[in-house]
């Protein structure tokens, strides 16, 4: 098992004549992701190292079965792009880009709910089930087939983490990169409950961050719904309030949101959290 | 993005919310002209874009121009929060039978926008957030579903006011507040306080408006009005440089890819008793010019005593990070000590080029790196 | 039983201080419909005719428990009052306000349906249960319970209609006016669901006129779905096209929305067709 | 409330959809100097409200100036379906490399708005509908999830156009109609044909729209386009009396309560042979001014050889409408036999009070109410 991407998962590939879309969809393919089309409005017929191109996600999912997009297209047109996705029929939806305007999330993030449809993103890597697929830009060597499910917030300082985690030979069932804006498709709760319903995974890990309140509502949740053993590490100790620190979520507005609070929540809900990430492997361990 | 209160007052003007009279002055005479145009008491208020200006003696009254001119000459030039005051506001002084707050934001847990309301208004509505949550009355609106219905200002004027006169400009200072913030993709508008006049009229005596960066490509008229404060000058020059910067005021340089590792490094930093001096983000490229220019960063902070370099290699490879790396030092005379930590994708390769560098001080891990880093500041 | 109201219905006036929002109000309670309250912003802690007035639906649901409302604001403040009532938490909303805005109405039919409200109307003269509660501006004196469903997109021929019907002594379960206008709530469809599964109902009668295809599509799901009878009469036999019969809803465009077209598709399900008023009973007699 | 080409036009281009350059005359002088000032071939359109104006001769191309004079006389003053030219637009003639179809409406069963796109434009577009439907496709917007996306114009214009060129033309006249549409509380809006020119533009040729009249109160700008045509004087002043009527073509003039049950009477007549003169129905209220000036309107139509008058008394008591009746006999010289049938609560008490007018014939049914019509009529 793993979530929400598998051996059959069916990749579109929202943006593929663009750089990254084009580069990225090598990568998802080499990887072993069934990519079965890309497209861009306009360049129907074309292919991308041989991923036939279409100009409509309706095209591209009548004609290749896909039931997953990952969206590469820029972001003034990525809540269309979503929007289009959502309608299209696909059960997953990916958002690579960055710097959508929230205004846009908030109608886009609603509409994907409409429409029943799992929204990862926006500014998300992506997510793997290592062995199986790999549904974004994050780099499928450090990754191995396993029984930690992770989330997170961030990008590269998942792959430190999922490092230790592989080296300590635990792997990984999924590993999920939710984004780092403030208004987000799936939060926390959303994976949590598809972790806890899956075999494979074990144990969760969540990288949290500073800005809004998604890890104190998962702790909550955790408390009371999760049989699951949970681990949480959270950054941004030393950030310094008002300042956006990289990502449009990481923020600490008007006192709230520091990575103290979000620590002793997770705390207070019995949830082990780590002071690095060489920890996580080990307090994973006691637990499984 | 911030915005002066005159700004924002300017955007009130465009969707019809009420604001008393008033004039931007630059100097203590335009102040006393001001003065006497309006004709009565005024109010003289700093333009600033931080928050607590009439502590710091930003906000005067003056009973007639020459009061006027002089508060003036007080307020420009001062400095607030260490912001020189070289605008104010002259503002016709209101008779206050009551203040109120209302304001939007967006919501993060809900996915909506939320527009706020308090009959506790002209006092810091955070305090009254922490006092007296039960004074904020709250609602949910979502714009793909008709966005702020009239009912929904209604019930929440009510809270406000019993009567029906203010009950309607309430809901009409709402509903134009609501489209003003869509109409300019704001992420926090606030009047406080929403004042009742002496002839019961609802007038907005402040104005806050905070904008989304990434929609100001919509709102060339709003990306105007962007001014750099000197504090926000570097953040701001990095930013157009592809790189993610916020300066602290600890010793130990930091350079690493991504936001959420930077954060773990810092906090790693400040786990080993050392205190960063920065966030620095250079982002998922390679380029030797993004390494050069936050090395320029760093450089230039004469807190600066170590610079640590932690960089996990994804889809970059790490060997294309240490040819990077190396050329960015071939550009520039470092004269401080560099801790490097880097792994991931090609990172043998990529370790084999750095240690071509012997004056680099090679770290095996992040933990490493910020241990290291600590020592050699401390020397 | 009955459809969607009965005598547990607690029903809100919206816009009782108005004339006509009183003045029916009053004869609704005299009919023995529970009314718990009204409302008329600002003008709450008011009674009218000893019904307790509110400032909104939400206070008016809190304090009386209501369960039901029924809108006689003006048309251009009713789109908001129905969005009101759908966010209040009743089931069932009546519209009795006529002259709505057609794209008010598109977009508020459309928050009724996602709310899980009963959207009757509006252009409509409501509907009674006859014994248990009267919902609207029907006179209550030509019901008789029984069990016989009415639906219909006119008001007085369906007194008419419903006087023939007593008077043959079959009585009524439920009878309703779906409401004149172009874009309604609830549609035939809808209620003929209902009756299907309502006990008391024995056979339905089917009023239709002029305009839109929804005739036709009820003709479709009663041969599909129904096992009850359905007798069907229409009006607008003489209507020349492109002129709106009195009902913004009763206009023949482009050819399409006749009589005979409806009646050609009634019969073609196998439902009778009465051509006067008078034969409806001889008919329901016949098949129950 | 229908407008006419000029109008649609004109509110087309505060929309910024391309229209041909036009100029409105009213002489053919007018059409001369128009020519002259456009500069080439141009296109004399009769402006009416009907359609079919191309088969009447109400559209003519002219080489030169001096022919556009002549073909101004020959459409100015003549008549089209009874409706007189009275205004023509000169229009550039535009070269046709391809002509299709977009739209606009309400759709009662999807309770959403729809949009219609054909590549078979310039032609009727409800006959393509009815011979070849698949050449027209549709597409349900909801405006309460966001309106018209892009991806769903997208979608549209791939259906018309292979080229990215044209693809992204029709996306934004799609956008810029869905908008028109939207502002203006319309009911359809049509561009037929919407033309690709010589130079790969696409150009609005024609445009029609309609308007709800229930929302005019948005729009008086377009409420003010209104103009009564001739046939439509009768029904217009109706309306304004708060009565609802139509004129038929046949003998017996009607006067109903409600819609539905006017036109069920009007059906029984025809199905006992007999033919209604209109569709009146004077609504739910028992006020005799009601009932005076629907007389005097049935009176006032030659082709009413007797009355008949169908009222089923539901909230409105039958005595109240008696008495209304009553009132309104006395007021009027009534030269036509009235039949009358009254009918539902304190129906005794109203048939006592008619019973004081000799004249008047009661019928105790709808049936027997058309029948003694009928009767009276062939008489």
């Amino acid at each position: 098992m793993s979530i929400l991407i598998n051996n059959e998962t069916k990749l579109i590939v929202q943006g593929i004549t663009g750089r990254d879309g084009g580069f990225h969809a090598s990568r998802m393919k080499q990887y072993g992701t069934n990519v079965v089309g890309g497209v861009s409005p306009g360049k129907g017929g074309q292919k991308v190292d041989g991923i036939p191109v279409f100009n409509s996600m309706q095209k591209a999912v009548a004609e290749t079965g896909g039931n997953t997009s990952i969206i590469f297209v820029p972001a003034r047109f990525a809540a269309d792009a979503i929007y289009e996705a959502a309608d299209s029929g696909v059960d997953v939806i990916v958002t690579v880009t960055e710097g959508i305007p929230v205004q846009d999330m908030i109608k886009a993030t609603q509409f994907a709910a409409e429409n029943d449809v799992n929204l990862i993103g926006p500014n998300s890597p992506g997510l793997i089930s290592p062995g199986q697929a790999k549904v974004g830009i994050l780099p499928g060597k450090i990754f191995e087939q396993g029984k930690v499910g992770v989330m997170s917030r961030s990008g590269t300082l998942t792959y430190e983490v999922v490092d230790h985690i592989t080296k300590a030979g635990l792997g990984e069932s999924t590993c999920i990169g939710i984004g780092g804006d403030p208004i987000i498709g799936m939060t926390f709760i959303d994976y949590l409950k598809l972790f806890e319903a899956d075999p494979q995974t074990e144990a969760i890990v969540m990288i949290g961050e500073i800005g809004g309140d998604a890890e104190e509502q998962a702790a909550k949740f955790i408390k009371e719904n999760m049989t699951k053993s949970v681990v949480g590490f959270i950054v941004g100790k030393t950030a310094p309030p008002g300042k956006r620190m990289g990502h449009a979520g990481a923020i600490i507005s008007s006192g709230s949101g520091t990575a103290a609070e979000k620590i002793a929540a997770l705390k207070k809900a019995g949830i082990p959290v780590a002071n690095q990430p060489n920890e996580i492997p080990q307090i994973i361990e006691s637990k499984i | 993005m911030k915005i002066d209160e005159y700004q924002a007052k300017e955007i009130f003007t465009q969707y019809n919310i009420p604001t008393p009279q008033e004039i931007l002055c630059k100097t203590p005479q335009e102040v006393k002209q001001a003065s006497r145009k309006i004709g009565k008491k005024v109010v003289v208020k700093a333009q600033v874009k931080v928050g607590g200006r009439g502590k710091a003696g930003g906000v005067k009254l003056a009973n007639n121009p020459q009061e006027a001119e002089e508060v003036g000459k007080q307020i420009l030039g001062m400095e607030i929060k260490g912001l020189k005051v070289q605008k104010v506001l002259v503002s016709e002084a209101v008779e206050i039978k009551s203040e109120s707050y209302v304001g939007f934001t967006n919501d993060r847990s809900s996915k909506k926008i939320v527009c706020m309301a308090s009959p506790a208004g002209g006092v810091d509505i955070e305090e009254v957030a922490k006092e007296t949550p039960d004074k904020i009355y709250k609602i949910l609106v979502d714009p793909l579903k008709g966005g702020l219905h009239d009912f929904q200002a209604r019930n929440l004027a009510f809270k406000l006011y019993d009567d029906v006169k203010s009950v309607r400009q309430t809901v009409s200072i709402l509903k134009a507040l609501y489209k003003a913030y869509i109409g300019t993709d704001a992420s926090l508008v606030e009047i406080n306080p929403l004042v009742e006049n002496g002839e019961g009229k609802l007038i907005a005596l402040d104005a806050k408006f905070n904008f989304d960066d990434n929609a100001l490509y919509r709102h060339p008229e709003i990306a105007k009005m962007r001014e750099v404060l000197p504090a926000e000058k570097v953040e701001r020059e990095a930013k157009e440089k592809g790189l993610s910067y916020i300066k602290l005021d600890g010793f130990i340089g930091c350079m690493v890819n991504g936001a959420g590792l930077a954060m773990a490094a810092m906090d790693m930093i400040k786990l080993f008793g050392g205190n960063p001096a920065n966030f620095l983000d250079i982002g998922g490229s390679s380029n030797p010019k993004k390494v050069i220019n936050a090395m320029k960063i760093l450089l230039n902070d004469d807190n600066v005593q170590v610079v640590m370099i932690n960089i996990f290699g994804g889809i970059t490879r790490c060997d294309d990070v240490a040819n990077g790396l190396m050329e960015a030092f071939d550009a520039l005379k470092i004269n401080l000590p560099v801790v490097i930590r880097l792994t991931g994708t090609n990172e043998k390769e990529g370790l084999e080029i750095l240690k071509q560098n012997k004056e680099l001080i090679l770290a095996n891990s992040m933990q490493d790196a910020a241990k290291k880093a600590i020592e050699l500041a401390n020397k």
